[in-house]
């Protein structure tokens, strides 16, 4: 049981003041646009929720706002069974574990526009290894042109690119499993599948609650990678939310239906993260007074 | 039994590990080609090896000065960041305190906040501040995602210290910031390299922040990348060499944190 | 030094952990405070050093109120039961940096000091070590020296022992008893074990959810406990409890089994293990029964019997076999017998002969 | 259920020459089928390998491991048929009590009603019966340990069950429920159980035989009452027993009158333990403090035999009995006198009679020579050989 200690508050101080800095400034900032009609910076007029009417009326943004959920959703559904099984595959230690960790974590550390053009290379077929592999194999594959294939390409890259995340939360949970466990499965005879369905998964819920909200969450975020390969084509067909909104702010500078729609993908955010956050912690309490004695 | 399930396992990891590999493969082994050879012929390793894009990103001022600004913003970043987030760490983990679940949780949806929402509110902020095109924007900018991830990095590593420790200090005479310091600091080095390693993962790969917020002086590697895609006549030999450039730092830390990657990730929670 | 605790209570949330108790501590002796988990004891051992505040009541240390003082400006010195050290100092560094911070001695008055304890401890050969290279005997003894360096007027040990192995409990519990009988300041040492209790001799607090139930001399605790819950949180097998009915001057535990000793009305009969035997002596009382188990523990075996006035535990010196089911007859003089009234206080405990 | 007889050593290194090589220096035991036993000994005495070698988790560096005469060395715990108990609850959180003990006889395929009377007969005697629908997570410490134990009983073929310090994480007064519930259980299955533990009072309660260990070898196995009547080692006299056994130099003189730190005693040993000591090499005399008679000294009365002069250092009251620790000499000597008796006063010389015939001698090689002629508890039929192996002795 934690003491109360109304002093911890001087400890939260700077990083209260840091974060406020940098977030409640720029969100009054937001609101401030989102409620108004700048027509020139002298003349503004107070025009309530118009924007927002406009927004939630934007064909264009529920076509963004469906992609972006179908793109999220793919996201999860393939990255993270794809992340378990690579946890449950990577050898626990030695230097064979410290090597096959360096290079799966490598892709996170790429910066966001060298993967798009990674796989903007990758993917032509003059140039690139898989666009002529595809084309040997006589699939007509073209990102640039056809919708489908621009769709498929982006949820490929996102995966290469983040399913080592999903990977090592599950390989932390796995190593967190006493050796006991899996001695005890053996001497019950368990088959391979039981000892995953009834020691690992359960053991790795707490973390694949982790993984499930930070890859939704930076799924729903994702700007660069698209817009590097694909710029959002093409069409729209993988314009997604950011890229929408970025194109609305400072592509035409309408600045208030640009705020308010910033203001309405941050209460998406703020929604979904309560939700996954409020799980996550009655989970993370389960396991906590389970693990108190492991 | 035992062999079959064995070799299914690692049969499956080759197939990643190549599925991982072989875009970046493909990317270096471009940037050792001249452009002429990338759009001519195709060959899994190149004819004529030649280091011409590197000469030219090491020499070109406009190139390696990405690099370099790109390395300033993030150390000043990761530095902020850390010694910010490790006194309000130790709050989170030794204490209760009115309204802490709600500040967490907030400091969480910071987190989660797409850069494009602050995209414009930064611009104005910068602009009437006067710090646009400076390497203390963005390290500023970027405060706002690597705080609160430092911040749970270091609560969950400290969770792991017995407060009994704390207590045995100040029973013993510690003042705190002496304890905190000779004392709790060596025990959670780990905790710091981890959360250091996320800061610097997160803002040596955010675009969006960064090039917005910078036009000359401070422009980013990544910022100068995307340049050359609208340039005319695609210098992808350049663009590839530069990319694998982005990648040697990001490889070397991984290097140093290898055997608390895994924990690091799970934000300690394991 | 003298510790006082004025109505001192302690509420966490809605829940009563320590209801209100006055306590004085006789001064530079040993007290221990015993009592089953959750009794309270680490809540009381906090309150005493200064790490909790109480929800209300004064605590003072010779007469001056410190209740609020922060543990820092308390001298007090504290060993936890899963010995607390600096994982990343030596050990030497860890038993000298209570002297290194006070600053009162300089580096050669500290290495010697330090030196002296280890010698006393018995670690001398591993001051240069990290403590997670020492097994957990040694871990805690290194806590100790650390406590010990202090030399501070108040000793707390929150069962100090209890992760320890059988043996070596055995043993570091005698050599503690030693250095307090040494030492000058005042000990709290809080355990679980009656045995413990009185090994260690001195004083016994006994408590039992969140509540101070009696404070004394141990033998005298152990052997005249004030109440029921006294006998029952004092006693290590469980106390055997009889119901009796008094009538003037002999008490019936059942038709034919009478005990010479005056009473009224419905009491209880509180026969400690040690008190039952298997051998009859003139003036005993017999009970027929059968063995139900027999535990060896130590040099003791505790034979737990069923018998015509229900379940008994019969504590015999040294090694004994029997077989399950076995026909069993316990003696008992009625003079080694405690009776309890029918608010369970104490009317009779035996009389005790020996230094007290 | 398994005869279990091990042949084998377990060392460290490939090539191990000194005795510090060695997990486990050379021993040959066998556990009977149905025998209740307890590996006792400090932490780091090599129990638990022992122990992991046996259930099949560890592979002995040399020598072999049979069950029922089948050589199982190289078989898996699976294969081998046993269950085992670990140190803190091993249960599948997912699952309900019920499954939880259904789980090891889902797995080798048994018909679905006959696990459910099986489970039901091995909940009804772990007092589970109860519980069966809940959770398995939500419980208490102990009630996890009885379903780590159940998984093992409800097959009927499981050769042994292995028990690796269970009551570690229960809370102290529920402690002696449980040690009951496996003696009850015992007594009814007859099943091969084998007990690791350093607290002496389960493994002399739990078990029929114990094999005391300490620093990888197997110095003694017996019943309680052979390891306190007659320990063959002084390790076991030290280690069995609260306070553990008296041990005073002592000393032969040609006439064979004997000498116990450096004072003659009066009256003579009997012919037999006479012979066994030998007259050169310094011995050791071992005395539990239970058997330590103490009488005051008074100039009328005359010296018994067999009898020590001490002064009394300390007089402690620990409620059911008085302990004595005199000197004698340099050596101190603890002793025991019954909570009634009437103790002397610190300070005074007392006579302190050691010999008698529960006392013990010890030679150069810590090892029993002579002594001990009080009947121990009756033996039990099979006597399990200790190790005697050449390996010098190296004992603290």
């Amino acid at each position: 049981m934690k003491p109360i200690n109304q002093k911890a508050w001087f400890l939260v101080l700077p990083v209260f003041i840091c974060v406020a800095f940098s977030a409640i400034l720029p969100l009054m900032t937001v609101v401030n646009y989102s409620v108004q009609d700048i027509i020139s910076p002298e003349r503004r007029v107070f025009v309530g929720t118009e924007w927002f009417a406009a927004v939630m009326r934007d064909e264009e943004l529920h076509g963004a706002l469906l992609r972006q959920l179908g793109f999220s959703l793919a996201v999860l559904l393939v990255e993270i069974p794809l992340g378990i099984c690579l946890a449950l595959s990577m050898p626990a230690q030695g230097w064979k574990a410290s090597a096959v960790l360096v290079i799966v974590a490598l892709s996170l550390l790429i910066p966001w526009n060298v993967v798009g053009t990674i796989w903007q290379i990758y993917g032509r077929a003059d140039i690139g290894l898989l666009g002529a592999a595809l084309q040997a194999l006589g699939v007509d594959y073209n990102y640039t042109g056809d919708a489908t294939d621009a769709w498929l390409t982006v949820l490929v890259m996102d995966v290469w690119h983040w399913t080592p995340l999903v990977a090592l939360l599950c390989f932390a949970g796995l190593r967190s499993i006493p050796d006991a466990y899996y001695q005890a499965a053996r001497i019950d005879g368990a088959s391979k599948f039981a000892v995953f369905r009834y020691i690992q998964l359960p053991k790795m819920r707490g973390v694949l609650m982790i993984a499930v909200l930070l890859r939704f969450m930076d799924s729903f975020m994702i700007y660069t990678e698209p817009f590097v390969l694909t710029g959002g084509g093409p069409g729209n067909a993988t314009t997604f939310l950011s890229q929408y909104l970025t194109q609305k702010a400072v592509g035409q500078f309408d600045l208030g239906p640009a705020a308010a729609f910033s203001l309405i993908y941050f209460l998406i955010i703020l929604l979904l993260c309560f939700i996954l956050y409020n799980w996550m912690q009655s989970l993370g309490t389960q396991d906590k007074n389970e693990v108190a004695h492991g | 039994m035992d062999e079959r399930r064995f070799r299914k396992r690692t049969i499956f990891l080759i197939a990643y590990l190549l599925f991982a590999l072989l875009p970046i493969y493909w990317m270096v082994n471009m940037s050792f080609k001249t452009n002429e050879e990338i759009l001519s012929s195709f060959s899994l390793w190149p004819q004529h090896f030649s280091l011409a894009s590197y000469k030219t990103i090491f020499t070109d001022p406009s190139w390696y000065s990405g690099y370099i600004n790109s390395l300033i913003y993030v150390a000043i970043n990761s530095v902020i960041s850390i010694t910010v987030a490790l006194p309000a760490a130790y709050a989170f983990s030794r204490y209760s305190f009115l309204g802490d679940k709600h500040v967490f949780f907030w400091l969480l949806t910071n987190r989660m906040t797409p850069p494009a929402v602050f995209l414009l509110p930064f611009f104005q902020l910068y602009t009437t501040l006067g710090l646009m095109d400076t390497h203390i924007a963005v390290a500023l900018a970027h405060l706002l995602f690597n705080v609160p991830l430092a911040v749970w990095i270091l609560e969950g590593f400290m969770s792991g210290i017995p407060r009994e420790i704390d207590e045995t200090a100040y029973i013993d005479g510690y003042s705190f910031p002496r304890f905190f310091l000779t004392v709790f600091l060596p025990l959670i080095k780990a905790g710091v390299g981890v959360a250091a390693f996320f800061c610097f993962m997160f803002s040596w790969v955010e675009l969006l922040l960064a090039r917005t917020l910078t036009s000359v002086d401070a422009k980013p590697i990544v910022a100068t990348m995307t340049r050359t895609v609208s340039a005319s006549g695609m210098d992808w030999s350049t663009l590839a060499a530069a990319g694998t450039l982005t990648i040697v730092p990001g490889a070397i830390v991984i290097w140093f944190v290898r055997h608390y990657i895994a924990k690091g990730f799970a934000m300690g929670r394991v | 030094m003298e510790l006082t605790l004025r109505g001192v209570s302690h509420k966490v949330g809605a829940q009563q952990h320590l209801y209100p108790m006055d306590l004085r501590l006789t001064p530079n002796a040993v007290t221990v405070l015993l009592g089953a988990t959750q009794a309270g004891k680490t809540t009381l051992m906090r309150l005493m050093a200064g790490l909790d505040r109480p929800s209300d009541g004064r605590v003072q240390v010779d007469g001056t109120d410190v209740t609020g003082w922060p543990v820092r400006k308390r001298d007090v010195a504290m060993v936890y039961q899963q010995f607390i050290n600096y994982p990343s100092m030596t050990v030497r560094d860890n038993i000298a940096s209570p002297l290194k911070l006070r600053g009162q001695l300089d580096r050669a008055a500290i290495r010697k000091r330090v030196d002296e304890l280890a010698d006393k401890l018995h670690i001398e050969m591993h001051l240069d070590k990290l403590p997670a290279q020492l097994s957990g005997g040694q871990q805690q003894r290194v806590a100790l020296a650390r406590a010990l360096a202090k030399q501070a007027p108040l000793m707390l040990l929150d069962e100090p022992l209890v992760n320890l192995d059988y043996k070596l409990r055995e043993e570091l519990r005698e050599e503690l008893g030693q250095l307090f009988a040494a030492g000058q300041s005042t000990v709290v040492y809080a355990t679980t074990e009656p045995a413990e209790a009185l090994q260690l001799g001195g004083y016994t607090a006994v408590m039992d959810a969140g509540e101070l139930l009696q404070y004394g001399p141990t033998a005298e605790v152990f052997h005249r406990p004030a109440s029921l819950r006294v006998a029952r949180a004092f006693s290590d097998p469980p106390m055997n409890l009889l119901i009796a009915q008094g009538f003037g001057d002999r008490l019936q535990l059942r038709p034919g089994l009478e005990l010479a000793l005056p009473g009224q009305g419905g009491v209880t009969v509180g026969v400690r293990a040690s008190a039952l035997r298997v051998t009859q002596q003139p003036g005993d009382l017999a009970i027929q029964g059968e063995v139900e188990l027999a535990e060896i523990s130590g040099s003791d075996t505790f034979v737990h019997a069923r018998t015509e006035v229900g379940e008994l535990v019969a504590q015999l010196t040294g090694v004994h076999d029997f077989e399950l089911g076995a026909p069993l007859t316990l003696y008992l003089n009625a003079a080694h017998v405690h009776v309890f009234d029918a608010a369970g206080l104490l009317t009779r405990a035996p009389e005790r002969r020996g230094a007290c | 259920m398994a005869r279990i007889d091990l042949d084998l050593a377990h060392a460290y290194r490939p090539d191990p020459k000194a005795d510090s090589d060695y997990a486990l220096l050379p021993l040959k035991m066998s556990f009977e089928d149905g025998g209740a036993y307890a590996l006792l000994g400090p932490s780091g005495c090599g129990k638990t390998t022992l122990l992991n070698i046996v259930s099949g988790l560890l592979r002995p560096s040399q020598g072999t491991v049979t069950f029922d005469g089948r050589d199982v060395t190289a078989l898996t715990p699976q294969q081998r048929n046993i269950a085992q108990v670990f140190q803190f609850p091993v249960i599948y959180d997912t699952m309900t009590v019920a499954e939880n003990l259904a789980f090891p006889l889902r797995n080798r395929g048994v018909a679905p009603d006959r696990i459910k009377a099986r489970v039901g007969k091995i909940a009804e005697m772990l007092e589970l019966n109860g519980q069966l629908n809940q959770r398995a997570s939500g419980l208490s410490a102990d009630a996890k340990q009885k379903i780590s134990l159940g998984r093992g009983l409800v097959r009927e073929d499981v050769s042994a069950v292995l028990f690796d310090e269970p009551l570690t994480v229960i809370d102290p007064h529920l402690k002696w429920q449980l040690r009951r519930k496996l003696k009850q259980i015992h007594n009814e299955l007859k099943l091969t159980l084998i007990y690791v533990t350093h607290d002496q009072v389960e493994a002399l309660t739990f078990a029929d035989r114990i094999v005391v260990m300490t620093r990888g070898r197997a110095v003694q196995v017996g019943t309680a009452g052979e390891l306190f009547e007659r320990p063959s080692h002084r390790f076991v006299g030290h280690f069995i027993g609260s306070p553990g056994m008296n041990f005073l130099p002592a000393a032969l003189d040609d006439r064979g009158g004997l000498s116990v730190a450096d004072q003659p005693i009066a009256g003579l040993v009997d012919p037999v333990t006479g012979a066994a000591l030998s007259r050169a090499e310094p011995f050791a005399l071992g005395i539990r403090p239970e058997y330590v008679e103490v009488d005051d000294v008074g100039d009328g009365v005359a010296a018994l035999p067999g009898t020590i002069t001490g002064v009394v250092a300390q007089v402690q009251d620990i409620g059911t009995y008085w302990l004595l620790t005199a000197k004698v000499g340099p050596h101190t000597l603890k002793a025991r006198l019954s909570a009634h008796a009437q103790p002397p006063g610190v300070g005074a010389t007392v006579a302190l009679r050691v010999l008698n015939p529960h006392t013990c001698f010890y030679g150069a090689d810590e090892r029993l020579v002579a002594g001990a002629t009080a009947p121990a508890a009756p033996v039990s039929t099979a006597a399990a050989v200790p190790a005697s192996s050449s390996a010098p002795e190296g004992l603290a």
